[in-house]
């Protein structure tokens, strides 16, 4: 079991009052808040090994390198991934897969092709799909979602045809908490014989990730919301695509051979990893990482599903509150609709009263107005939030009701 | 009143709160007494979005003075669009270019106002001063 | 006049010492180190305001929104931009090049068309334009740089033809130390009807740049290199061409509406902002500035001009050094060649007498092969090395000489 | 001498120093020592490049022993080669393919060796390995 109390004290903007009351931060989803290893292993980096990697012959940027090298080490451990070189390190989720969506896209894509994805996606995993079909005259394909917030896996199945090039589906919804049965979706993708990228930005901070065990081709995510700094991302391809695929940025560290003729590019992962990449973020990631690790991923599981559990009974409690997203398998994310009161006024009270929850189209406009509204007022909770956290913000919704009557 | 003296008015209002949820009650209760604006009126052409409530504004010059008429679907925002209407509506259009809004500040609104926080707030009093600007050059013209 | 040792205390990581000696950092082309400010900046903003900008309704991400805002604010007065909505944060100059490579591109670039760079670019400006030629299948055309190492403005305002679209120049070569002409390179450049690009990564963090002085369409920097945070960078954009461009990347933030059909864009600066910034690094960064500033730039580019002064006479007087890079107008770079030591030998000695110098092509592999060798070793000085350090340095490469014969 | 006593001698012959200058100097003269290879040998077939110092190796196999001969254009890199030669040279394939090169940590080398170091020794090493499987599944064959 873990000790919340001592959770707590790890992570020091917990602490914080806003308007004079306690923060309750319940907007893990956009963000996560970082342990002291993150900030003292940020600190250290920038008074002690601080300098270029990859660059010099000195003892410092060696340092540098070696640590940095360790960080994608500790990436590679953490999802599973059977090769160093394929853990490419991006300035966050949305560069990984605006990275693939073009890299893939230049290599593979040509007019007439169709890419899969989801109604259930995040815009980061939408418009650079987009972006890529409308260049390459291809085609956009979407799995359907269901009412109670899971994908059509029926549909699904009847999408491909021979000219689907890839699929990009989440693993998990920032908006609906859904945990999508990733290794199916993959499974029934390489029956196509189509890759698969999944989008695992809000999965990864939850809970087990092994890419060989789910077998997808590109899996990605953000430092920042797995209570690491920002500005870092993750992503890893297998590299019998990875080496196909031509290089998305161009610059140092990149290239072979340089000439104003042509330039020639390094290996992998250096080929996609253009210019000085923050290597500050990726080694207080992995000690983000290595935080998660050694706090037990299985209890930090068993702990969410207890506050989802808890907060989901809690919430249907409320008259005229609807949850929107009922999927048998969820993280503990929660969004909601109140009758008569509109999500704005109600986060805009929540917040007055210290309660912080996101509301809108949480990024995911498509897959909001499938279930009939403008926005959502979403609870994202996550291992370090309390019950008595969850009761305030019942207590907070039933007096934001009362004000509204 | 000058735009000046209901500003003061709103002030004097709003200090005897000392609280954001009576602050915020007094807003509500605003915004249930602004008129509404009728189905029709709420079209495109009147609808100044923000990213997360709507808000339309109407603007009506009679005898040199602007009147304006708002509406949104929320009901804070709709007392904030209350109060903005209270202050400059009946005005002429170079009074209302002119005017200084120092009252949401001083009642503690400007962060509702900050352009970060996307409700469309600035934009609204952008809009009601551009709409001043329009008729002011058009009784010019 | 600055206060050196004042100064130096601002920075924890120069009391480092390697092998038990002092560290000598001459390698601050490669990265520069943070100052105090920088890191109490970036440690207040994960334990005070840490939270996902621009999309929550709640308090904390409220003041993270401000204090980012404020960072653009900081950054536009700094370069002296004519609008804050054209100064857009990127993970780095690299990614500022890439983006505009790609984006301006897109929109202007096309078969048969030119794009004029020179032989002295650092391989983040040579790199991007090369694919984007290669893409479009347009042409590259290169200024040559003269024995001195400068540039040859005579071939250069040769080069112009009706299908020249757009031209990339340095500000400040990274590997030479050449200030460029910029104000007259963009002249030129406008008088023949042409946008430019100037890459300040070298220039930024060395004097006073006037972006509507200078009138370039597009420059760009990278925040570590200008005493701030690794993983941020600016580009500065000329609204006239950055509303036509279309976007880079896409994901969260940068979108009006997305439906799956269709996705409309949101307005600068957020159009070319996919996805959650590294908010908290922007932040950094313009501590940085703020510090730069009080510092006084000018004080600061006159300590430089000192220490280069110094430096070249102090070299100078080494029998077989010969510096590469003679130009009348410097950065405190110096770049050399030893008769009979191979830059490697000399670097790794240097580096066990605490030398922190670079060795190799800099990532300037057509300049550096311009001079008919392979690499060179680099000293690269900024206001905080002293005196006594350039003594440090030379008595080194006497010493490494020493050993060698 | 079997790798492991050759390991074992050259660990004592750089105990006496306790400074990086003398162990540098030491590399020098080693370097000096080795034989220098033809200009015709330097070529790319045989060269392991590095970012920043050229390594040329050349094997030979006589008798079922593999012999190397080498050279760089970096003098303390000349003497790191010159090292893996003498521990290498001169013993079988499979003794080759089994070597663990412990010295390499002892002496205080491992940081010249990391991958983040470009200076071509980690692919040196795994060259030598690398023609020693080769020449191993030839004399299979
Ligand atoms: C002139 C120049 N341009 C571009 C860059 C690329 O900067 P970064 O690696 O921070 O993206 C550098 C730095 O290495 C540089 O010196
Ligand atoms: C499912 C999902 N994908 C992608 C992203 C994009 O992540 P980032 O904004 O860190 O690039 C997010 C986060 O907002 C997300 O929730």
């Amino acid at each position: 079991m873990l000790n919340i109390e001592e959770i707590r004290s790890q992570f020091p903007i917990l602490q914080t009052r806003v308007y004079g009351r306690p923060l309750v931060y319940l907007d893990n989803g956009a963000t996560t808040h970082k342990p002291l290893v993150v900030l003292n292993k940020l600190q250290e980096a920038y008074t002690s090994f601080n300098s270029n990697v990859h660059r010099g012959v000195h003892a410092l940027s060696d340092k540098a390198s070696v640590e940095y090298e360790g960080a994608r080490e500790t990436v590679k451990r953490f999802i599973n991934a059977p090769l160093v070189s394929e853990i490419i390190f991006t300035s966050g989720a949305t560069a990984s897969i605006n990275l693939v969506a073009f890299s893939f896209g230049e290599r593979y894509i040509s007019a007439g092709d169709e890419v899969i994805i989801s109604e259930m996606e995040h815009h980061a995993n939408i418009v650079p799909w987009q972006m890529v079909c409308k260049r390459k005259g291809a085609v956009l394909k979407i799995i359907p979602v269901l009412d109670d917030g899971t994908l059509d896996m029926e549909r699904y199945r009847e999408l491909f045809s021979s000219r689907t090039r890839i699929v990009a589906v989440t693993h998990v919804s920032n908006a609906l908490g859904t945990i999508n049965p990733v290794r199916e979706i993959t499974r029934i993708a390489h029956d196509n014989g189509v890759p698969i990228l999944i989008d695992g930005a809000q999965a990864i901070q939850h809970g087990n990730v092994d890419v060989q065990d789910i077998d997808c081709d590109f899996y990605l995510f953000s430092g920042h919301k797995v209570y690491g700094p920002t500005g870092i991302g993750v992503l890893y391809g297998k590299s019998e695509y990875l080496n196909e695929m031509p290089p998305w940025q161009g610059g140092g560290d990149m290239v072979d051979r340089v000439t104003l003729e042509e330039t020639t590019f390094n290996e992998l992962p250096f080929k996609f990893e253009a210019g000085t990449t923050n290597f500050i973020g990726a080694v207080g990631m992995a000690a983000a990482l290595d935080y998660l690790k050694s706090t037990g991923i299985e209890e930090i599981g068993l702990r969410e599903k207890e506050l989802l559990d808890y907060a989901t009974r809690k919430l249907e409690g409320i008259e005229g509150l609807r949850i929107i997203g009922t999927a048998p398998e969820k993280i503990p994310i929660i969004s909601f609709l109140l009758e008569k009161v509109h999500m704005y006024d109600a986060g805009m009270i929540l917040d007055k009263m210290g309660i912080a929850v996101r509301t809108g189209t949480q990024c995911a406009q498509p897959l909001i107005n499938r279930f009939g509204t403008d926005g959502v007022i979403r609870a994202s909770m996550t291992f370090y939030n309390t019950m008595e956290e969850i009761d305030a913000l019942a207590a907070g919704i039933v007096k934001v009701k009362e004000m509204m009557e | 009143m000058t735009i000046e003296e209901k500003q003061e008015k709103i002030v004097e209002e709003f200090s005897v709160f000392d609280d954001w949820m009576d602050r915020y009650n007094f807003l509500i209760d605003l915004g249930k007494d602004l008129d509404v604006l009728s189905e029709k009126d709420k079209n495109r052409d009147y609808l100044i979005e923000g990213c997360q409530s709507k808000v339309w504004l109407k603007p009506d010059l009679r005898e040199g003075r602007v009147y304006f008429s708002a509406d949104s679907d929320a009901i804070i925002t709709r007392g904030i669009v209350a109060l903005l209407v209270r202050v400059l509506s009946g005005h002429t259009p170079a009074e209302i270019m002119d005017a200084d809004l120092s009252f949401i500040d001083r009642i503690g609104l400007r962060q509702n106002l900050s352009p970060t926080r996307s409700n469309g707030l600035l934009a609204m009093v952008k809009q009601m001063k551009l709409y001043a600007i329009a008729y002011s050059s058009k009784m010019k013209g």
